[in-house]
């Protein structure tokens, strides 16, 4: 019997593994310390006066003020310091940093699709190069999903209808556990994978040989086809063209003031929103004309045109919408029902086959790693 | 015993107490199925209560048995899921929150304030009428297809895409909650105006504080969860989606309301447990609680800020930061008031006569597990481990710890302590013993390793995981251990329904313990006294010193 | 037998109340339904800020509206279901809902500062990264070169 | 002690006396409200965050509604209100013909609250407002609002009312109860007046809700999106 067969606790491949293994033990030791103490204390005054036991029972006490404070301000003090210090590594999950690669992430019922930024697109598995600052923006299509790495201590609910976000920086080389760890119906189990941590070299080569994928578009470049196909680029210019469409090109991190008199931060929501539902957060000086995205677009689309307009919304070909200053009257969609770009190939035979291709691999994780020692 | 009883509740009874008691004051079905004796009721809680524990057992059976292979080729993943939501939902709904206060409570409260009955007698019948109704809802639901929404019901899961009984089910909970409401405003009213004379609230027994609190919780969190659970019945019939994204809805609202509730139901299940062990802990040392006046209060505080930590279920849910962080810190603190708890049964013990009777074993059972419960809450309670730790086996061993080494072990301790008074009977105190052992080691074998597995990762909720073969031998353990606690809790059914029929006439006071309840006859008549008592000592006024002499003196002339 | 001690000293005071006082409760309740329906129509934006700042005016149209609906259910409360009178247990209980309600609202924490939660790209350390994507408060407006040029170009709107 | 054993006297028999039991009564009633305070406060929370977050498209459906028929139903219920106050004064008082007629009045105003959400309801049906897959698409009915969040809006409106319907209708029950328990000279209701003052809280319990209910759904005021004219 080999130990190392059962270990005590997953593998620590991420930045914040170390943060929080040390906030584990340390509560744990407390723990232990708590319990032992107190529960030896049960143990001892039951034999110890233990009815017949000569013991000495005189004087007994039932209210001891000094001593409920005591035993009232340690935990608390106790209490505190722990909440300081998780509020903290909870701060460092949720706070992404600056310039970290961005992978977005759609939940279904039960698959992850995976896109990463140079367009290759994955299911259930996640390629990422090492000490890298990873930033997942992710959303469900369907029920709410979380999106858990164990390995990395990451853990986030993937809830449709809004971004959520994740961060970390794989530390090590391996193969790891994903998890769905929000139940989602039938084929929970199924909805996972693993997170292949690769060095950067093997990950750009990784990245440049996937020949298996057909076509494969970045979000962005998506983005711009839907962009144009759907007719955006008929009133969307490159110059504002008040009361009717202001230009979206290099909107994003733009301070916008609504009609309302709020001010947004034109984020990843914010754009999305103002596709899907372009009458909320009028613009200060426009009027509501836009039509209504929502239940037009699939996930996928808005987070390609989000990519697009994030990236600039800048044509890199010569489309024929583009004639600035040209305010198309009926910016309408007509091939509503027959919307279809690259980005749409998610949803495409092929992408769904591999819905339940976890593969019946053991080589993951821990036994993985214990595997790799023997052979050594 | 020094609490004086006066004027009798019948002049014709006077001077010949009725040979009758609430047993046999009436054989026919009718006479229990209509009684408004709040002791009947409590029987009939009892075995309702019971029924719904052993078949939640046979569900966690299943699962158990389920996960000890890692390929899942037991049950169907639909038919697992099914499993565990009818374990989940029978557990919480028809089980931890009804055993204590609608069982004990509905039996002792009335005894031990020193009333006739409950308040609103028709009203308490009433709950159990309603605690049937939607047992027998959840039961068609479990038996015309199953339910696999889990049992927090998750919107848009439960609302738009799960097709299974998940209405008919929640009808069920949304009645089992007015069972709770009503069992909660009859505890207050009874509480606040049927205590005896001289029974201010400083001499109330720990238990009726405990039920006090909970009745509290009971009305103020449960009518929220039962409009939340009525506007997904709502969504699944009229296909209008409040709770989810699809006409603008937030989904996250959901789990704002649901925990606005469930989280201060773990107090509902928990709070009248800890009343328990304090009447245990205090009888069977013969002495009096310890720090009283913060035992009592630790109650309230719990009950109150109890209301204010829901949202540490939805740290990785995308709520705010900011606010996460405000119930990060006071789950915190609401770690005080139960360590409190703690410490002060802790020192009771000390200097007592400690007699080791199975109540006893299990109250020091109930301390062992509720410190683990209650130490791993800290690690959920850190926001930043809780990213990790959340919707794992650590999670479902934490809670487990909690509910069944709390709520099932205090009840089983007051089960066995109060048996007496209930039936008139006594059991197998020796059995009763060895099985409270049985069932304290079978319970951390089940459940100690599934925090290991929790801590290495291992989501809930899964059917199978062939991916990750590391987790098995931690699931082994556990379901090793779930054997020795299936075993653990089918004893006692065989020795309490044996002592009906053979057991000893326990007497009026078999252990020795102080309080109202033991001043009357075992079973009680069905006014419960035949005097009307006047309150005149302090609670728990045992003399552990005098005891001990006593004892000692008998031994010494033994000899 | 005599009223039990514990509760021989309260008086709960079954004073019968006279017709009128019925009377004039329901003629205010009646002339504050009147009110809540004439300042639905006021737009208190033009009253308060003169017009310059309309969101600030629903607010305060809502905070009317409910304000009078909850002294309309104050006067019920009291003066129709006898709480005035009735013994000090009750009026605690009567009052544990209207506090526990704002227990429930406080959901709104959650909604309220959710558009407050640090944006992408925050650096620890270095605060003017850390701008809300909602800028209202005045301290983190300095820190905002882009929001203090679009102040300066448009001075009255950041009234709110 | 005289009180305990006699099926016909208004003292149950785990009380002492009259005013404990009164008083219990009175507590457990105050209690139950507490709870329906929640009840109704959940849907108060859902529709407090749907209506700060589609102000604009709510105020537009809320066009349809009629204020008329919603202040009627308000005057109606104070009236029935103050009537129901009247009845339990009277039962203090023991005056048994004014209570029964002063109860079938407040009866009366509960069935035209009824009778007049009766036609509301029935011109929404008739406009396809009622929630679900058959939800109207004409943009004049909606004066122009968004269909989802229209349809969240009448989702609400429907449910919210129709709960506080429902409360109304099983207080009518209630109330026509006690009429005819005092009409059959039960010592339970002629004996003591809390079974006719229970009652009456509760009714007025529905008048608070829906002296809430009417401002949030007939009388929005307009937010800014609308005013500016988009």
């Amino acid at each position: 019997m080999n130990l190392a067969n059962y270990p005590f606790s997953p593998p620590a491949a991420s930045n914040f593994a170390g943060e929080m293994d040390l906030l584990f033990y340390s509560i744990l030791g407390m723990s232990v310390v708590f319990a032992v103490i107190t529960f030896a204390y049960v143990i001892f005054y039951a034999i110890k006066y233990r009815a017949g036991s000569s013991a000495d029972r005189s004087s007994p006490v039932y209210e001891n003020m000094k001593l409920e404070l005591i035993w009232i301000g340690v935990p608390t003090v106790l209490a505190i310091g722990f909440f300081i210090w998780g509020a903290k590594v909870y701060a460092d999950v949720r706070i992404p940093p600056k310039g970290a690669k961005e992978i977005y992430v759609v939940g279904k019922q039960w698959m992850w699709h995976i896109q990463h930024p140079n367009g290759v697109r994955e299911n259930n598995t996640l390629h990422v190069p090492v000490d890298t600052d990873i930033k997942l923006t992710m959303i469900a299509q369907d029920v709410i999903h979380a999106f858990y790495i164990p390995a990395f201590r990451v853990q986030f609910m993937v809830v449709p209808g809004r971004y959520t976000q994740m961060w970390f920086r794989p530390t090590v080389v391996g193969k790891y556990h994903l998890f769905c760890n929000m139940y989602c119906g039938t084929q929970h189990s199924e909805m996972g994978g693993s997170v292949i941590v690769m060095s950067k070299r093997d990950y750009a080569e990784w990245l440049s040989n996937n020949g298996e994928m057909r076509q494969n578009l970045s979000p962005t470049q998506a983005g711009e086809k839907l962009f144009n196909k759907i007719g955006c680029g008929n009133c969307h210019g490159p110059v504002d063209l008040p009361p009717r469409s202001p230009s979206l090109m290099g909107l994003y991190g733009k301070t916008r003031e609504a009609d309302n008199g709020q001010r947004y931060i034109a984020d990843e929501s914010y754009i999305r929103e103002s596709i899907l539902r372009p009458g909320e957060k009028m613009l200060k000086g426009y009027s509501n004309t836009m039509p209504v995205y929502d239940k037009q677009l699939s996930e996928e689309e808005v987070m390609a045109l989000m990519a697009y307009i994030k990236a600039g919304a800048l044509p890199s070909l010569p489309a024929k919408n583009m004639a600035a200053g040209v305010p198309g009257t009926e910016a309408q969609v007509n091939g509503k029902a027959g919307l279809n770009s690259n980005a749409l190939e998610f949803t495409s035979e092929r992408a769904d086959a591999t819905a339940t291709s976890r593969g019946n691999d053991l080589s993951v994780g821990a036994m993985a790693a214990e595997k790799g020692d023997q052979k050594r | 015993m020094s609490t004086t009883v006066k004027t009798p509740i019948s002049t014709d009874d006077a001077a010949h107490p009725p040979k009758l008691n609430y047993l046999t004051n009436g054989h026919s079905l009718r006479s229990w199925l209509l009684t408004e004796d709040h002791k009947r009721i409590a029987i009939l809680y009892l075995i309702s209560v019971s029924f719904f524990f052993m078949l939640g057992g046979a569900f966690a059976g299943m699962i158990r048995w389920e996960l000890t292979s890692p390929a899942g080729n037991f049950l169907e993943s639909d038919t697992y899921n099914r499993v565990f939501t009818a374990h989940g939902a029978i557990m919480v709904f028809l089980f931890l929150l009804v055993a204590v206060p609608a069982v004990l409570g509905n039996f002792l409260v009335p005894l031990m304030i020193g009333a006739r009955d409950l308040a609103f007698p028709r009203i308490n019948l009433l709950s159990w009428y309603l605690y049937t109704a939607a047992g027998t809802l959840i039961l068609i639901s479990v038996v015309s297809g199953g339910v696999d929404a889990g049992w927090t019901f998750y919107t848009p899961y439960s609302s738009l895409y799960s097709n299974s009984n998940v209405s008919l089910c929640l009808v069920g909970v949304f009645l089992g909650g007015f069972s709770s409401i009503t069992t909660g405003v009859n505890f207050i009213a009874t509480v606040h105006r049927m205590r005896a004379p001289g029974m201010t609230w400083f001499r109330l027994p720990l238990f009726v504080w405990a039920n006090y609190a909970t009745g509290i919780i009971m009305m103020l969190g449960t009518p929220v969860v039962a409009i939340t659970l009525l506007c997904v019945i709502f969504e699944r019939t009229f296909q209008l989606p409040i709770f989810s994204p699809e006409l603008g809805g937030d989904p996250i609202l959901f789990q704002h309301m649901f925990w606005f509730y469930s989280h201060p139901a773990v107090y509902i299940m928990v709070l009248p447990s800890f009343g328990v062990i304090s009447e245990v802990i205090s009888a069977f040392s013969r002495k009096r609680v310890f720090g009283y006046h913060f035992v009592a209060f630790s109650s309230l505080a719990i009950a109150f800020l109890g209301f204010l930590v829901w949202g540490h279920h939805m740290f990785v849910s995308s709520q705010s930061m900011y606010q996460g962080v405000a119930f990060s810190l006071i789950t915190f603190l609401l770690a005080v008031p139960s360590a409190i708890k703690i410490f002060n049964w802790t020192a009771t013990m000390a200097k007592g006569n400690i007699h080791l009777n199975s109540p006893m074993i299990y109250a020091i059972g109930f301390m062992g597990l509720f410190l683990i419960g209650g130490l791993t809450g800290l690690f959920l309670a850190a926001m930043g481990l809780d990213v990790h730790l959340t919707a794992t086996y650590f999670i479902v061993a934490h809670f487990h710890y909690v509910m069944v080494g709390g709520t099932v072990m205090g009840f089983m301790a007051g089960l066995h302590f109060w048996w007496p008074k209930m039936t008139g009977r006594l059991f197998n105190d020796n059995i009763a013993k060895w099985n409270a052992v049985v069932v304290f080691l079978g319970f951390n074998l089940t459940f100690f390793p599934q925090f290991i597995s929790g801590w290495m990762g291992m989501p809930r909720r899964y059917h199978y995981y062939y991916f990750a073969p590391e987790y098995q031998i931690y699931n082994i353990l556990s379901t090793m251990g779930a054997t020795v606690l299936g075993v653990g809790f089918v004893v006692p059914v065989i020795y309490l329904i044996k002592s009906l029929f053979t057991g000893e006439k326990s007497g009026d006071n078999p252990w020795g313990a102080h309080g109202l309840e033991w001043q009357t006859t075992s079973p009680p008549p069905t006014e419960n006294f035949y005097y009307s008592p006047i309150v005149t000592d302090d609670v728990y006024d045992y003399d552990p010193v005098a005891e001990h002499e006593a004892s000692r003196e008998l031994g010494a002339r033994g000899h | 037998m005599a009223k039990s001690p514990l509760h021989a000293a309260e008086d709960h005071g079954h004073h019968v109340q006279p017709t009128s006082m019925y009377i004039k409760t329901a003629v205010i309740l009646a002339v504050f339904m009147g009110l809540t329906i004439l300042a639905a129509q006021v737009d208190f934006g033009d009253i308060v800020t003169g017009g310059r700042n309309h969101q600030l005016g629903y607010y305060i149209n809502n905070l009317v509206a409910v304000g009078i609906a909850a002294f309309k259910a104050f006067i019920v409360v009291m003066f129709f279901m006898h709480l005035k009178w009735a013994s000090s247990t009750a009026k605690v209980w009567a009052l544990m809902g209207f506090f526990f309600l704002p227990v429930l609202f406080s959901v709104f924490c959650d909604y309220g500062t959710r558009s407050h939660e640090v944006v992408n790209g925050w650096i620890p350390g270095q605060t003017e990264t850390a701008l809300p994507r909602v800028i209202g408060s005045k301290d983190q407006e300095h820190l905002d070169p882009k929001f203090a040029n679009e102040q300066n170009r448009n001075p009255k709107s950041n009234l709110y | 002690m005289a009180a305990h054993g006699h099926a016909d006297s208004p003292v149950k028999f785990q009380y002492e006396d009259i005013d404990q039991q009164n008083d219990t009564y009175v507590i457990g009633m105050w209690a139950f409200m507490v709870t329906e305070i929640m009840f109704f406060g959940g849907l108060f929370l859902i529709y407090t965050l749907y209506r700060m977050n589609y102000q604009g498209d709510w105020w537009k459906a809320h066009e349809h509604l009629s204020w008329q028929m919603g202040g009627i139903n308000t005057l109606n219920l104070l009236v029935s209100s103050m009537l129901m106050a009247l009845a339990v004064r009277s039962a203090q008082l023991k005056e048994r013909m004014k209570v029964i007629g002063l109860l079938s009045m407040v009866v009366g105003c509960g069935a035209l609250f009824m009778i007049i959400k009766y036609f509301e309801y029935s011109s929404k049906i008739a406009d396809r407002l009622y929630p679900g897959p058959n939800f109207t698409l004409d943009p004049t009915v909606l004066h122009g609002a968004n269909l989802d969040h229209a349809q969240l809006f009448y989702g609400l409106y429907f449910g919210m009312t129709g709960l506080h319907g429902v409360h109304v209708v099983v207080g009518m029950i209630l109330i026509s109860m006690l009429i005819k328990f005092w009409w059959q000279r039960k010592k339970v209701v002629t004996e003591d007046y809390i079974p006719t003052e229970l009652i009456g809280l509760y009714w007025h319990f529905v008048d608070i809700v829906w002296i809430f209910l009417y401002p949030l759904f007939y009388l929005m005021p307009k937010p800014y999106s609308v005013i500016g004219g988009h």
